[in-house]
Parts: C-alpha cells; sequence; structure tokens
C-alpha cells in the first residue's frame, strides 16, 4: 500500500512523518525544498506560540527524510484516479501509483503589486508582510533589524497594513486570512526588541488573535511594547520627500490619521494555490465558492482514498496545519485498512 | 452672494487635520500621562468601549466619553482634548467603569491622570475650575484630618468661588446628610500615624 | 479586419487580478447590449476609425475612442472662461485634418447643478443627457466631451439606466414627447483621450520640445474615480502624464496626487448653510494641493483634463498668497493647450494664455518660444 | 409618517440606491473617511461618509433627518469613496440620493441650499450652467486683482484675440440657439422640474410659462 504525499510543507511533513512512523510506505513530492512557506522565507519566530522554526519544523523535516521517500524538486503535474488507485504524474515524467493522496499544496500570497492603492509597484519601501518576516530573522542579511529596501538605512517608523487585499467584496476575497493578525503582532515585538527606537503603526480592522495569542502577542504587543493600534483600514498611501503616508481613519476617533512612515508592509491575502485549481477539474473534486477545498471531518474529500491537509483547505495557522498533516496521516491509515476514509461515500 | 476677501482673510483658519502629521500628534502627551500614578494604565486600554457603555456621567451627558478622553491622550489629541472644555471635568468618581474593565485599565484613574496633565499644562484656565477648587479643599481635609467636615468644604468652596452660604444651603445640607455629620469635626482616630503616608499619596497623584 | 487593441505603454505593468467589481462591470456591459438586442433602447457604437485602448491593464476591458468626425460636446466653464483651451483643442483636430462638428443645439449637461442635488431630479437631467445624446446621434457625428463632469455624470446616468427599468420608461416616454428617440452610446469617450492617441503624432510634428520641463497632473475625480473601467490606465489613469512624456516632459507624483482640487465645494459653492463655508473650503482643498505640488515637485506646470479643476488651481493662488503669505505660482494648461504649445500655435491667439491668472513666462522660455 | 420617515424611504426609493445596490453594508474600516475632503476639512465629525452608510443599512431615519440641516451638504461629490470602499458601498450616489429626496419629495432643504435664481436663469434663460459673465469680480474678490483686469477686457480678449465663431457671446458658454433653450425649457416642464421651483422663484417661473405657453 502506498501514499503519496503532495506538497512538503508544515502540513504535508506532519503528514508524510506521522504515516512512515506508521510503517506505510510514503512518498512525499515537493516542488522545492522541504519546509514550504516558512522555509522558503527563513522564517524564524513562529505565531502564536513564538517557537523557533529550528525547533517545530527542522525535526519533521528529519524525521520526513528520514522516513518517508523523499522527492524534492519535483512537481506533481497531473492526476488520474483509475479504480481506486490514483496516479501522479511528475514534472519528469515519471509516474507514481498510489492507494491514497494527501493534498498539501499550501497556499499562495497576494502578489502586493495588484493592490493597485498601496503602490508596492511604485515605492520599494512598500513590502508584504513575508519579506519582513524575512529581514526579521536573526540571520538575515540585516541581522534581524528591518531596514527600508530602497537605501537599506534602518526603519524606526513602520506601518503594519491588515487585511490588505483580505475581507475585501470588491477584489473578490471576501473571508479573513486567519494568520495575519497573529504574525503582525509577533512582528510588532520582534521589531521592538531588535531596535527599541522604533515605533510600530498597526492599523486593523479588527484584531483577531484567537484564544492564548490574545496575551501572548496582542497584549504584549500593546502593552509591553507600546506598539501603536490604530483601528482603520489604510486606504491611502503616498510620498513625500523619503517618508512614505499612510492615511486611514481612527474610526473609534472618528478622525483622519495622516502618518509619515519608513517602511509599509502589507499583510497580503492568503489564496488558494493553482494546483487545486487543476486537481479539481481532473478529479472532480468540490471547492468552496472562494477556491479552497471542501471538506467534511476536517480532512477527507468527496473523493474517496484523496484527502486534504493545510492551506490546501483555507487559511490557518502553522500549528493547525501540522495538526491536520496529522490527522489526515490517521485518516489515510484508517482509509487503506477499512477501505474507506470517514466521511467519504464510496 | 458677496465675499469680502478682508472679511475671507478673518475667517481663514488653516484647514482642520492639515497636517495632522508632524505637529498634531504630539505624543509627549501621552508620556506625562504615563509618569502620573494611574496613568501609566492607558497602555492597557484597547478601546473596548466598556466605560463608556456603563458609565454614570456619559449617560447624562453624551459629549462625556471616557474612552474618547483616554484615548486622545494616547493619539496626543491635545487640541481636541482641549476643546472638549468643561465637558472633561464631570467625571462623578463612581468607579463603575474601574468595575467593568476588562483589562484593569482602571480608567478612571486615567482620566484623572489626564487632568493633572491638563492642569500643569494651562495652569490658568484650570485655576479656578470648581471641580478642581473642590477637590483640592477635600483633599486637604483629608490630608489634615482623615476626615470630611461638609459644613467646612461647603464655606470654604463658596468662598473660594464668591458665594456666600445662606440659610437655604444650610437647610439643604442638614437634610441631606443629618445634622450629626455636619458637626463632626475631630481628627479619625490614629490619623497621625497614616498622615505622612496619605499626603504623600496626594502629593504623588497632583505631580 | 481583426480587432486591434491598444495596451498603454504608461500603465504599470501589474499582474491584473480579477475583482468583485470588474465582474459586476462586466455584467453591466453585457446587460448594456442585451437590452439593446431587447429593443428598450438603441445602442450608438463607436464607427470607424477608432483606437480601441485597454482600459485595466491586463484585464481585456477596452475602451474604443472615435478618431473622426466628432461631436463637440462642449463644456460650459471651458467655454466660458477659458476660450483659448477650447480653440487649442480645434487646433490640434484641425492640424490633423480629423473632422469636428460644432453644434449649436447642444445643450448643458446640468452637472454643475446636478452634484447639488437640488436643481432637477435624476428624471429631468436624464431626459437632458438623452436629448443631447440624441442630437450628436442624428448630427452622425460620435459624441466627445469636453467636460469632465459630463463624463462621469453620463457614465452614471448610462449605468442607471440600464439598471432601473422605472426610469428607463419614463425616459423613453419622455423622449417621445420631444419627439426623440432614446439611444444610448456605447462608450462616453473624451477629448482629452483623442488627444493622447494623437500623442505619438503631436510629437513627431512638434515645433517646440517639453524637454527638460517637469510637470505634474491632475487627474479629474469625475473621471477616474467614478468610472474606473472606462479609463485608459484604470485607478492608475495614464492620459495626462502620458501625453507630457511623450512630448519629451517629465510628470512627476506628489503626495497630494489623488485629492480632489475642490472644485467639487464649487458644485455647491452657493451652499449657505449652518457653520459651512464652501467658498473657503474650495480654495483650502486647492492650496493644500498645490503647496504638496512645490514642496515636493516644483514643476513649470501642472496638466489638466477637467475645466473646473484648473479654475480653482488657476484662480485659489493668488488667493492662497495673499491670505497665507504662500506662493506657489504653478500655471494651469489643459491637455489641449499642452498639444498646441508643441504643435506651435500662438500662446496668446491661439492657445489663449491672457485668460488665466498665473503667468506662462517662464514656461513659454522654456518651450522656445 | 414622519418627516424623518419619508425621507428615508424616498432615499430607499431612489433609482440609485434601489437599484444599483450602492448599500451592502459596511466594515467600518474608514477608507472612505480617509480619502473624503468633505470629512478632511470640515472634519468628520460634521461629514462621514461611513456613518453615512451605516444610517441607510440601519434604516436610521432620524440621523438622516438631522444630516439635511448641515451634514449633508459637506459632500464634494468627487466620487474618492467611490474607488477605495472595499464593500462596494458608494456613498456618493448615496448623498445625491439623500439631498433630491429632501429637496424633491419631502421638501426640508433649508434655505441656504436653496438652488439660487442665476443658476436657475442661467439654464433656463440661455441653456449652459455657467456664463462668462458668472464670477464677477464682484462677487469673486478671492479671485484676485488680475481676474478683475481680465474680466473688464473680457470682450475684447474672447472676440478679437481668441476669435472661436462659437463663442462669441458674453451671456453665455457658447452660442446655443433658441429651439434648444426652448427644448430645455419643455424638458423641465414635463418633469415637474419647473413646477418644483414655482415654490422658491414663483415670478420668474410664471415668467417662463407665459412665455413657453405652459399650463399653471
Amino acid at each position: 500500500m502506498s501514499v503519496v504525499v503532495i506538497g512538503g510543507g508544515p502540513a504535508g511533513l506532519a503528514a508524510a512523518a506521522s504515516l512512515a512512523s506508521a510503517g506505510e510506505e510514503t512518498y512525499l513530492v515537493e516542488k522545492d525544498e522541504l519546509g514550504g512557506f516558512p522555509k522558503k522565507h527563513n522564517f524564524h519566530l513562529l505565531a502564536p506560540r513564538l517557537e523557533t522554526y529550528e525547533d517545530v519544523i527542522q525535526p519533521l523535516i528529519n524525521e520526513a527524510k528520514s522516513k518517508a521517500r523523499v522527492l524534492e524538486h519535483a512537481e506533481a503535474i497531473g492526476i488520474e484516479k483509475k479504480g481506486d488507485k490514483f496516479n501522479i504524474r511528475l514534472g519528469d515524467g515519471k509516474v507514481l501509483t498510489a492507494d491514497a493522496v494527501i493534498l498539501a499544496s499550501g497556499f499562495e500570497p497576494l502578489q502586493p503589486e495588484t493592490l493597485l492603492e498601496y503602490k508596492a509597484y511604485l515605492y520599494p519601501d512598500v513590502i508584504p508582510s513575508w519579506k519582513l518576516e524575512e529581514m526579521l530573522s536573526p540571520n538575515s542579511p540585516t541581522n534581524g533589524i528591518a531596514t527600508r529596501p530602497s537605501d537599506g538605512k534602518r526603519a524606526d517608523e513602520i506601518a503594519i497594513v491588515f487585511c490588505a487585499g483580505s475581507r475585501s467584496r470588491t477584489l473578490g476575497v471576501p473571508y479573513c486570512s486567519f494568520v495575519c493578525c497573529g504574525y503582525s503582532c509577533k512582528q510588532a515585538i520582534e521589531i521592538k526588541r531588535s531596535n527599541p527606537e522604533a515605533r510600530v503603526h498597526l492599523f486593523y480592522m479588527d484584531i483577531r488573535t484567537i484564544g492564548e495569542e490574545e496575551n501572548t502577542l496582542y497584549w504584549v504587543a500593546q502593552e509591553e511594547c507600546g506598539a501603536h493600534f490604530v483601528r482603520g483600514r489604510v486606504a491611502g498611501l503616498e510620498k513625500r520627500g523619503d517618508k512614505l503616508i499612510v492615511t486611514a481613519e481612527d474610526t473609534l476617533l472618528n478622525r483622519r490619521v495622516e502618518l509619515p512612515v519608513d517602511l509599509v508592509s502589507l499583510d497580503v491575502a492568503v489564496l488558494p494555490s493553482k494546483t487545486i485549481k487543476d486537481f479539481a477539474q481532473k478529479l472532480n473534486l468540490e471547492l468552496t465558492e472562494n477556491g479552497f477545498v471542501k471538506t467534511s471531518r476536517v480532512v477527507d474529500t468527496n473523493i474517496p482514498g484523496f484527502f486534504v491537509a493545510g492551506m490546501t483547505s483555507g487559511p490557518k495557522l502553522i500549528e493547525m496545519c501540522i495538526a491536520e498533516g496529522s490527522a489526515a496521516a490517521a485518516s489515510v491509515a484508517n482509509y487503506l485498512k477499512e477501505g474507506k476514509g470517514h466521511g467519504s461515500k464510496c | 452672494m458677496v465675499v469680502n476677501v478682508e472679511e475671507l482673510k478673518a475667517e481663514w483658519l488653516p484647514p482642520k487635520d492639515f497636517t495632522l502629521s508632524e505637529e498634531g500628534h504630539d505624543l509627549s502627551l501621552a508620556d506625562e500621562v504615563r509618569k502620573i500614578l494611574g496613568g501609566e494604565r492607558i497602555d492597557l486600554c484597547f478601546r473596548c468601549g466598556t466605560c463608556t457603555a456603563g458609565c454614570t456621567t456619559g449617560d447624562r451627558l453624551t459629549e462625556y466619553n471616557p474612552r474618547v478622553i483616554i484615548n486622545m491622550a494616547k493619539e496626543g489629541m491635545w487640541n481636541e482634548l482641549a476643546e472638549l472644555g468643561d465637558v472633561i471635568w464631570q467625571c462623578v468618581s463612581c468607579n463603575k467603569c474601574v468595575q467593568h474593565c476588562p483589562k484593569d485599565a482602571r480608567p478612571a484613574d486615567i482620566v484623572r491622570a489626564v487632568w493633572t496633565v491638563i492642569r500643569h499644562r494651562l495652569p490658568q484656565e484650570t485655576e479656578h475650575n470648581p471641580r478642581l477648587v473642590l477637590e483640592g479643599l477635600y483633599m486637604g481635609q483629608i490630608a489634615e484630618k482623615g476626615r470630611v467636615d461638609e459644613t467646612k468644604l461647603a464655606r470654604d468652596f463658596y468662598g473660594k468661588m464668591g458665594r456666600r452660604l445662606t440659610l437655604d444651603d444650610m437647610m439643604f445640607g442638614i437634610k441631606k446628610v443629618g445634622l450629626t455629620r455636619l458637626i463632626r469635626t475631630s481628627k479619625a482616630p490614629n490619623w497621625d500615624k497614616v498622615k505622612p503616608t496619605v499626603k504623600k499619596l496626594i502629593e504623588e497623584r497632583g505631580k | 479586419m481583426s480587432r486591434q487593441i491598444v495596451v498603454p505603454r504608461e500603465a504599470p505593468d501589474v499582474p491584473f487580478k480579477s475583482t468583485k467589481k470588474f465582474e459586476e462591470y462586466k455584467r453591466f456591459r453585457d446587460e448594456l447590449y442585451e437590452l439593446a438586442e431587447k429593443g428598450e433602447y438603441k445602442l450608438w457604437r463607436v464607427p470607424e476609425p477608432y483606437i480601441e485602448f485597454e482600459t485595466v491593464r491586463g484585464s481585456g476591458l477596452t475602451k474604443k475612442i472615435p478618431m473622426d468626425c466628432l461631436y463637440m460636446h462642449k463644456s460650459c466653464w471651458l467655454s466660458s472662461l477659458f476660450t483659448g483651451a477650447v480653440k487649442s483643442i480645434f487646433y490640434v483636430l484641425d492640424t490633423f485634418g480629423i473632422k469636428y462638428f460644432n453644434d449649436q443645439n447642444q445643450i448643458t449637461c446640468t452637472g454643475w447643478a446636478y452634484h447639488g442635488g437640488t436643481a432637477c431630479p435624476l428624471e429631468t437631467s436624464v431626459t437632458i443627457a438623452a436629448r443631447n445624446w440624441h442630437q450628436a446621434y442624428v448630427s452622425n457625428n460620435y459624441l466627445c466631451l469636453h467636460c469632465i463632469t459630463s463624463h462621469g455624470m453620463y457614465y452614471d446616468e448610462r449605468e442607471v439606466l440600464v439598471h432601473s427599468k422605472e426610469l428607463r420608461d419614463k425616459v423613453r416616454r419622455n423622449m417621445d414627447k420631444l419627439g426623440r428617440e432614446l439611444i444610448i452610446p456605447e462608450y462616453i469617450p473624451h477629448i482629452h483621450e483623442v488627444i493622447y492617441a494623437l500623442r505619438d503624432k503631436i510629437a513627431e510634428r512638434a515645433k517646440h520640445s517639453y524637454k527638460g520641463v517637469v510637470a505634474v497632473e491632475h487627474n479629474a475625480c469625475h473621471y477616474w474615480k467614478l468610472a474606473p473601467f472606462e479609463v485608459i490606465g484604470g485607478t492608475t489613469p495614464v492620459t495626462l502624464s502620458g501625453l507630457v512624456e511623450a512630448l519629451g516632459g517629465q510628470c512627476k507624483r506628489y503626495k497630494e496626487w489623488f485629492s480632489c482640487c475642490g472644485m467639487g465645494f464649487g458644485h455647491i459653492g452657493w451652499y449657505n448653510v449652518g457653520a459651512v463655508s464652501h467658498r473657503y473650503l474650495n480654495r483650502a482643498a486647492g492650496i493644500t494641493k498645490m503647496i504638496s505640488a512645490k514642496e515636493e515637485v516644483d514643476p513649470d506646470f501642472i496638466i489638466f483634463n477637467d475645466p473646473g479643476c484648473g479654475i480653482v488651481i488657476d484662480r485659489c493662488q493668488w488667493y492662497s498668497d495673499y491670505v497665507m503669505g504662500i506662493k506657489t505660482d504653478i500655471p494651469v494648461l489643459w491637455y489641449s493647450q499642452v498639444a498646441a504649445l508643441a504643435l506651435g500655435a500662438d500662446p496668446y491667439k491661439d492657445v489663449g494664455l491672457d485668460l488665466h491668472i498665473i503667468s506662462h513666462d517662464r514656461l513659454l522660455k522654456k518651450l522656445g518660444y | 409618517m414622519g418627516e424623518a420617515e419619508e425621507l428615508l424611504e424616498a432615499v430607499l426609493n431612489d433609482p440609485r440606491v434601489r437599484d444599483m445596490d450602492t448599500v451592502r453594508g459596511c466594515q467600518e474600516c474608514g477608507s472612505c473617511v480617509t480619502v473624503c475632503p468633505g470629512a478632511r476639512f470640515f472634519g468628520s465629525d460634521k461629514f462621514s461618509p461611513r456613518l453615512i452608510i451605516e444610517m441607510v443599512s440601519n434604516r436610521d431615519a432620524d440621523g438622516l433627518r438631522e444630516l439635511i440641516d448641515e451634514g449633508i451638504w459637506c459632500c464634494a461629490q468627487c466620487g474618492s469613496c467611490r474607488v477605495v470602499c472595499p464593500r462596494g458601498n458608494d456613498p456618493f450616489a448615496v448623498v445625491l440620493a439623500i439631498r433630491e429626496a429632501g429637496e424633491f419629495k419631502v421638501h426640508i432643504t433649508p434655505e441656504g441650499a436653496v438652488l439660487p435664481l442665476f443658476h436657475l436663469q442661467a439654464m433656463l434663460d440661455v441653456g449652459t450652467c455657467a456664463r462668462p459673465v458668472t464670477p464677477d469680480p464682484k462677487t469673486h474678490p478671492d479671485w484676485g486683482p488680475k481676474w478683475a483686469e481680465i474680466y473688464s477686457n473680457m470682450e475684447k480678449i474672447r472676440t478679437q484675440t481668441i476669435s472661436c465663431p462659437e463663442l462669441m457671446k458674453l451671456d453665455r458658454a457658447w452660442d446655443t440657439t433658441p429651439e434648444a433653450i426652448k427644448e430645455m425649457r419643455k424638458i423641465w416642464e414635463i418633469t415637474g422640474a419647473l413646477d418644483h421651483h414655482m415654490q422658491h422663484y414663483p415670478d420668474y417661473i410664471r415668467q417662463i410659462k407665459a412665455k413657453e405657453g405652459f399650463k399653471e
């Protein structure tokens, strides 16, 4: 019995590691390197628990590498279902045959340039949040200090814009991206700790640091790090001299705010990855109206033997992705044993 | 419509929020508030509005909004704060907000800290503010005797405000609080032991 | 003949993302054609020759700009106060042999009063618009506006006409009473888009180069904010900066680029309600804009596509000097004047610069006049 | 039904609100207020597009009634709010609907906001909104001394220097024909706009009606 896990991010790694530990023949297909988005963008501290990448994701990589058959730099470009078996075609022409598949292809961030009002196409100092995350890693070229890409100077006034693209009906992204509130508060804490002179201005519509994140991230950022929270969506961004001027309404005080800042970080929306759409057409997979995979019992889909984990079924935190990876592994094991998953209707 | 240029010139005021970014954002205001006892809790506020929802004064006087006052100070909106004028002094110290606040920020204390800052920044304008005069006399009595002599308080307050205590006022007082409390003027028991601590506290608050 | 779509080269090269608003606009366009097929009204298609521009980059949406036989739908303010700017339009069209029809039977679109809300009800305004469309239609020339407020208003009114059956029936009845037909134009082109389409030809024939000249632009709100999908460049309009750059000049951005010039307060300038004093604000908005442009760019001139915006900016600068002591002195030019000056028109007899308050001497010197 | 409820109903029945899906609920992000010149220069306590959308979607009739007295006239009708709203609301159109409903349906426009006679005359007498003579330096001193100079030489500059045959007359933007003006008046008559202005300027409207042979 063999299982193919597509995607080597947190969810895929967890799924592959659990399945391989349980003794299944597991293939892990990753188009880049293992580690997914956190690896690609050099994450260090992970929200919400403030554990490090080395402590959380590296062990998963090690475990997957030692137990599962890992195919790095191999992209799954085709899938078909024949009877109970899945045939997965890879970029190099190889075909993997599997009894069950776990799709953990992750998400795609919205390109900041498409948000014309924030003018990322014009000003290099308007960056997507993952670029700020890269900078804040201690082993980054800037040694963990937020700097301006345009001239390399240290950024002392930083604006973080929540919901850049998400929760926008006009843009067709009506849902919440889930992760941004947490990591933005975390970034505010990191900025303040690496550069005590910095001031961070966070423009939010609602703070959704759910559960324990509230007092480990939001309250710490506000109370200990003196982060400046403004309730309002940034609607204008222009340049004056070498400062970027962000304008928003402080809706709680009913007034317009104009702030000169050095660096603007956009919490860009989480979009479904292209693989999902591709696979959905080939497998008749059911999707939600926003283009994520529709699931029942968290990891089951409408195709027997085809499971999903992580951001494939909607935005979620890294720890939730890992949990879903393990959950999917359990479901697969059950499916292989019993011939059916939890919710699939054969 | 005839427009006179001279009139226009007189009418001219720089537009509101004209350059809010630099001048209007007086962040030193929040720092001053933080230095005062009680004011350091200003960073705890996350603007939920519970204080305003339960406010005794706000119920009668919609302009009085503790959430807005606290956050005006936090955001450095000094001009707007000053524009509020008398409204800001109308807190009745019921401390309901202190009970309600989910983050234990003690809004009443922060508002008090904001008062102190205003008093420091505008000493002349606030010198004759009835609320502050009364509070000064009240705290003075507490510091001296650990008790309030209401007759004396009323007499002193009326004196400072340039009004004489009439018989009607006396009758009103007797009806309200009773004769026995009006004539009790002795010190609280063992007051001399506590006095220095209380005095220090009162001074620190007003610093 | 295969369909040729011109992609404006000045538009920022950013990936396009389909949006809900975009889908809605597409639905509106489909409905526009569908209702015409059902016979609700007659759709007036842009005749050949035209240039089809892509509006929002990468979206595939287009706008057809007619390039001959233009119906000059004049602007009240431009024709009143800046005769030279109107004459410059004719000058440019004459230079390229483009035929146009200057109709004296055209009446105002009532735009200046419409936005105040107390002049006439929606039905009256829409009937007047439909009357002007029909008037242009029977003249066998395609509608081409001089005024930006007309552009925004006609766009809005067309959208309401398509969406609201009740209003459509009312207007059709009114048109019957006038002995006219309900005609709806497919696109609503503005004359500055025609001049933008001619920019390379103007540059070829230019007698004066804008080399070394720095400009700032003010894109009228009623052009790109009201109808972003019918604007060349979408929410990053390129028509004005494109013209200046094609003629060799430079067009720079400034902080208040987005802001309204304050003419909007002029639309309702007669109001005297409560503490509201619109006249002063009309100045304040313009002055705010000009201070920003002066401090950050210090341009040789500012280019406009709307008559109203230009008037406010031209007039408010004396006021800011007199009242606030802030001297900005940025001369004002309309797109047509910019083009006509490049083509060698007389700055006073043709372009009418003596109707402006801010002097253009420094600019004319730079242009080699 | 009181004035306020009447106003609310009239606003909700305006084609621009009812048929155009301009009010879809608000998530209070404040984008519109950020870009609004009205809120910027008058102060957002006086005019806030966000609150207007909230009032209409919450059916707050009294709030709307209060707006008519002053706040609603602070809108510059620039449409900035329309481009930025992430929900696709359109405060721009709603403001116009409120103004029109107040004037034409409920008749509660404050005196200072009624269309001035000179403006009505421009449209009905010559068929153009503005005329070269409209900004008289006496009424527009803020245009400065240079304008007064140009104004006194207007005829010379317009007709001799920049000769443009269609733009010769000083009392109208372009040479409108009598037929065009007649049609303009007829449109105002058949849509009821003339009758409406009878309450503000009875003498002038009667004069127009008599001239065109419209029934009173």
